[in-house]
């Protein structure tokens, strides 16, 4: 825990450094050699068979991930809000909200709405001769829904503390200078708030990424579920389980290079 | 002294052939069968059970010696494990709701939804011989899911071991449906059968095995504890 | 069929003992899991902050690598060939081979994962406090492990807590991931119950309501330690 | 100056935390181009004073008058008080600048983007204007070079010149200082205080906190003494710094060393 | 004073911030019992030089003793230095108080927690005796009753008194002082002035930044005028205030109205 680096963060931000610096050169060089072992020993034969599959899978899974996050975390900003300044009815609401379904895990949630609440509709004839049907019948949207009433109600736990982190006297000067509540929010908590929380909303979307799976529960296919398929099909315990593994460390990380990449578009002084 | 081995159990219950109660006793079907081979090979068997997911680990890092859970052998997977040979065999139904009239063929199948269990026998057979006529083939994590979207009406007709079929058609829930029928068989999509999982090269083990399934079938036993269970031959042609 | 009270009753043929059961099993891996990945991520989220370059980039690999490898496939492979590595090594130099427990591999790997997730989230919260009561801290001379004890971590826990809360619940519920491993906790007890009697809404139900019974219980727990947290800062808003 | 129209008016302003009654009944009227000052030992409530003029601290009783109009309050049933209309609020407060003791710089934002938020998005002015007026402003307090720095990389007395050049930016008609001078050398002091007297000068309004007698005097046409929560004594900054009356003030006169 | 001991010696300091060259090689000693004034222009570099002697930045180039021990430096691959000895640096922290120009109290802990924190958990001192020494100090810079508050509901110059109690209290050999009294007014600083002098007479050091020209000239014996990043003039407060050579710091002295 030396403190020569703390001091000068915005000046040597990590990514400034060299790709080729030994020690990187040593971790890359160890990665390839594993890689190497893995594609020598191991039984790859299945893979051209499920290459289209696996191909598909990996884009439902951005789909469901993309749209059930951005969805979601536009829920989760007010959610958050309302509980640190009230009105207190909806403040309790939100808390109860986020209580409920952070409280149950995903896939009861996930069984409830398709199953549940899918088979309540289809009692009902008027439902099934309108044109909602085809869609009501379908399982991605409850699958969508469900995820993304998830991501809200953890995101709104974190944008609430992001939401009460920000200094009070920062939000003194908007209001001292005239700024409406929303423009305030807007321009001032709001992005206050998301920056310190990046750190945790990328944590929280890799979490998201490795929520998606469970879909395959309601017949939504994703990566995953074709990878399950094809253990199911050979039987090989570790191959199979390493592609996926390698898939899933790709999209992550995309997905922290481009959170990294926001929060260094401010810099901020460290001690 | 007898040989101890342990036997992997799915965790997940497959009634009627694995399940715990609920003091955490095993019963069913496939339990009766390992007393009774075990008993013939004089082994000490001991249930292990093991989530389906990681069974296949289990078997290989010698957690468990060999896995008796209802599965079918294929050629593919006996790449990778090997297999006894069969303890039974049963044929593939189709059912769907009653008011619905339909055949088990290509042809009565064609514009219907089916639901299927994934990365069973049943999927890929359906999806050779219906795939290219029906409206859609849903693959669900479990038959209780498949059976419980026909139910729904979100699909038309569930395709699936007629040992599982009929346990739901029989149950509360299955007061919806009727069997359609059996399917045409296809040996090399459906399979010889379900045997017991070993680990390579544990021929030892295999032989002994295969020879207690031998003789529990000719000396009645196998006879004896089926009926309990059902009003046919489980073990198929 | 006996009716959903029935099934839930304490004793055989009820499962309501299996299933508290499980959740005492859930809670003891969650609690083992969750403090060692709070050990571990304080360890790097410092050890990113202040840390060589050399400590950074590998805890950078470990954080992206953890994040990113969906749980199931870190617990099949710490699990299984974590433990056949350890047993082999230990054949090789001679000791008999250990049969490593479920619930210690159970608390290790889920540590393991929370470890990573953790350290993400109180790097966010370390960096947010405000630079000059750290230095302020170092100014007077005290020792790296003082700073953080005494200031860093007091003052950083009202920005950690709803990512730590998270990060709780999270845990609870991860553990159902040691089914794979045959660990008996509450998920997979709930499907075995499920599966036997086929009346999931009533198990799955009232497992939702324990774990939402061990949520509350928890947010009350965070909302005091959150209170006393946030103690000397004005109320925004 | 009697012809001035007022500026503001405070009357009777009450302000209490808890236990403690910082203010106990505070009065004050400021007519357009004034520059009163108000001084007082730490502790005294003058911080507190300026902030319930923007009504960023809710006074506990009394009323605050903007260029006639009275902010309208209403109670908010736990004894205190509240505003009734926050547009009202709001709009008067975008008429008002104001420099914190503690800056209160928004940390997300670079020099040049704090000093161009308000005028761009309360005021509307076009963009390209403002980054003008903001530029102009910033080389005015020798801050040019550091327009693009992030407020956690200034100096002090940097962040401090940044907080004065947001304050100018929003050209109020009034304007509350609070101690603009704490971190600033002579050099620059003088330099505020020229843009005080210009400001004075265009008839806008100053109410400003300080701890520097000299700049107090020489800034100001009106000096306010508050202590122990009311206006001790006030009047023109020769007759009290040349000629204190009350006791207290004597002393903490004879104190400027 | 020659006498003296010598208790800090600052040779050829240099630091820069990326591009920015902010001390150019700056050399300063003083003995036990000065009291170094640092004065300059604002973002000339004076609280980076406090900063540079503990070590909270570290310089590009140049050594620091302290009693002496000269701090070891290595080289840490950017081109810069770090400490090659952490726990002499800590060491040696302790034995020097630090006031911040923006205070930097500790929000989660009260007033009084703030002030024994050091001395019972760095310096070992039993609770009780450290609770009676810093209750002592509270009441010197008049703030005893504010010992149980949090520093987020004190006013500035509260905040400022509540850093100084708390590096007074660890009763440092030498202090560094970055405008203590930037919040305070004139009666606290009188009082702060005597605190100083009453130091200086049991022997300790202080170097302190300030911008009170008046203050530096009574509590200092020696005036360091610092300015492009090197010490433009040095000498005895008479001299400076009354006699200064260079062009610049003539400029600067004439500032003070
Ligand atoms: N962490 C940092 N990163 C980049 N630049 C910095 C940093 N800290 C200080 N500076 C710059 O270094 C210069 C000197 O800063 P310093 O705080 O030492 O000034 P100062 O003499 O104390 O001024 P003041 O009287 O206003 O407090 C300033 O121009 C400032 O912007
Ligand atoms: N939010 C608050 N909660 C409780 N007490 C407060 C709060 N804000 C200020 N006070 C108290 O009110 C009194 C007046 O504070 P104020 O900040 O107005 O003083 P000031 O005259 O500006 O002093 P200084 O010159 O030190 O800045 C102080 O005793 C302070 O401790
Ligand atoms: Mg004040
Ligand atoms: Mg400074």
């Amino acid at each position: 825990m030396s403190e020569e680096t703390s001091i000068l963060p915005a000046y040597i931000p990590p990514k400034a450094r060299s790709l080729f610096e030994p020690h990187r050169l040593f971790l890359m060089a160890v990665f390839a050699v594993i890689i190497f072992c893995a594609a020598w020993f191991m039984r790859w034969d299945w893979l051209p068979r499920y290459g289209g599959r696996l191909a598909y899978g990996v884009w439902q899974t951005l789909v469901m991930l993309f749209w059930s996050s951005i969805v979601g975390f536009l829920l989760a900003v007010p959610i958050g809000l309302v509980q640190v300044t009230g009105p207190r009815p909806l403040a309790w609401l939100a808390k109860g909200f986020c209580s409920i379904i952070r409280g149950t895990p995903l896939l009861l949630q996930l069984w409830l709405l398709y199953y549940g609440l899918g088979s309540v509709f289809s009692q009902y004839p008027e439902l099934k001769s309108s044109f909602l049907w085809p869609y009501l019948r379908q399982a991605w949207p409850y699958g969508f829904v469900t995820l993304m009433i998830s991501f809200a109600a953890y995101e709104g736990e974190v944008m609430r503390g992001a939401f009460a982190g920000v200094p009070r006297g920062e939000l003194e000067a908007a209001r001292a200078f005239g700024m409406g509540r929303f423009t305030m929010f807007r321009r001032i908590w709001l992005p206050r708030a998301i920056h310190r929380a990046l750190p945790t909303l990328a944590g929280e979307t890799v979490l998201q990424l490795k929520s998606t799976p469970l879909v395959a529960t309601i017949t939504v296919i994703d990566v995953y579920a074709i990878i399950s398929r094809v253990r199911q099909d050979t039987f090989l315990t570790y191959e199979p389980l390493l592609l996926l593994a390698l898939i899933y460390l790709c999209l992550t990380g995309i997905l922290v290079a481009a959170f990294r990449f926001l929060e260094s578009r401010i810099p901020t002084r460290e001690a | 002294q007898a040989q101890e081995v342990k036997v992997g159990f799915a965790a997940e219950p497959y009634p009627p052939f694995t399940s715990p109660d609920a003091s955490g006793k095993w019963v069913g079907w496939e339990v009766d069968f390992m007393d009774a081979i075990c008993a013939e090979a004089k082994l000490k068997c001991v249930i292990t059970p093991v989530a389906w997911d990681g069974i296949i680990p289990a078997l290989t890092t010698k957690k468990i010696d060999m896995i008796i859970g209802s599965m079918s052998i294929t050629d593919e997977r006996l790449k990778t494990i090997d297999f006894s040979d069969k303890y039974y065999n049963t044929p593939t139904g189709v059912i769907g709701q009653k008011t619905d009239k339909f055949e088990a063929t290509p042809a009565g199948l064609k514009g219907k939804i089916i639901g299927v269990q994934v990365s069973t026998i049943h999927q890929d057979y359906a999806t050779k011989y219906f795939g290219p006529g029906a409206a859609e083939i849903k693959e669900y994590q479990t038959q209780d899911e498949a059976n419980q979207d026909l139910a729904a009406g979100r699909v038309d007709a569930v395709q699936a071991d007629s040992i599982a079929l009929d346990a739901f058609l029989k149950s509360d829930a299955g007061k919806c449906c009727d069997l359609k029928g059996y399917v045409k068989d296809d040996p090399a999509i459906l399979g010889q059968g379900v045997g017991v999982g070993l680990r390579k090269g544990e021929a030892d083990l295999k032989t002994k095995i295969n020879a207690a399934i031998k003789t529990i079938r000719s000396n009645g036993t196998y006879e004896k504890f089926s009926k309990k269970y059902f009003t046919f031959d489980v073990y198929g042609k | 069929m006996p009716s959903g009270l029935e099934l839930l009753s304490l004793s055989p043929p009820g499962w309501g003992g299996v299933m508290l059961a499980g959740l005492a099993a859930s809670l003891q891996l969650a609690v083992g899991g969750y403090l060692l990945g709070l050990l571990i991520g304080i360890g790097g989220a410092f050890g990113k902050l202040y840390g060589g370059p050399i400590l950074r980039d590998l805890l950078e690999v470990y954080t992206t690598v953890i994040r990113a490898v969906p749980e199931l496939v870190l617990i099949l492979l710490l699990y299984y060939a974590g433990t056949d590595a350890v047993s082999q090594l230990f054949l090789l130099v001679g000791l008999p081979a250990v049969d490593i427990s479920g619930l210690a591999a159970g608390i290790f790997v889920i540590g393991v994962v929370q470890g990573a997730y953790s350290t993400e989230v109180l790097r966010g919260a370390i960096k947010a406090v405000p630079p000059g009561q750290i230095e302020a801290a170092r100014a007077y001379g005290m020792s790296p492990l003082q700073a953080l004890r005494r200031v860093t971590l007091p003052a950083m826990l009202p920005y950690a807590i709803p990512g730590l809360a998270n990060l709780w619940m999270i845990a609870t519920k991860d553990t159902a991931l040691l089914a794979v491993v045959g660990f008996s906790e509450l998920t997979l007890v709930t499907r075995q119950a499920a599966g036997s009697t086929k009346a999931y809404m009533t198990f799955f139900l009232a497992a939702g309501a324990l774990y939402l019974l061990v949520t509350l219980v928890s947010n009350i727990i965070i909302a005091l330690i959150e209170r006393h947290a946030r103690r000397g800062m004005p109320r925004t808003g | 100056m009697a012809d001035s129209a007022q500026a503001i008016e405070v009357s009777n302003l009450h302000k209490r935390f808890g236990p403690l009654e910082v203010l106990k009944g505070v009065s004050l009227t400021a007519r357009q181009g004034d520059v009163i000052a108000i001084i007082g030992g730490s502790g005294s409530g003058k911080s507190t004073f300026l902030r319930c003029i923007n009504m960023l601290e809710l006074p506990s009783a009394g009323t605050v008058t903007i260029h006639g109009e009275t902010i309208a309050m209403k109670k908010d049933g736990h004894g205190g008080l509240m505003p009734a209309d926050r547009r009202q609020v709001q709009r008067l407060r975008s008429q008002l600048g104001m420099v914190f003791q503690s800056f209160n710089l928004w940390q997300h934002m670079t020099v040049l983007q704090n000093v161009i938020e308000v005028p761009v998005h309360v005021l509307k002015v076009p963009k390209d204007k403002a980054i003008e007026t903001a530029e102009a402003l910033l080389r005015r307090v020798g801050l040019y070079e550091k327009r693009d720095a992030y407020p956690a990389f200034l100096s002090g007395g940097q962040q401090q010149r940044a907080a004065i050049a947001r304050a100018l930016a929003i050209q109020p008609l009034v304007m509350l200082f609070d101690e603009p001078t704490s971190a600033l050398d002579p050099e620059l002091v003088g330099e505020v205080l020229t843009v005080i007297g210009d400001l004075a000068r265009e008839k806008r309004t100053m109410i400003l906190v300080t701890h520097e007698m000299k700049f107090a005097r020489e800034v100001s046409n009106h000096v306010v003494f508050l202590h122990g929560g009311v206006i001790e004594e006030q009047g023109p900054p020769d007759a009290i710094f040349g000629a204190p009356k009350s006791e207290r003030l004597k002393k903490f006169i004879s104190s400027i060393h």
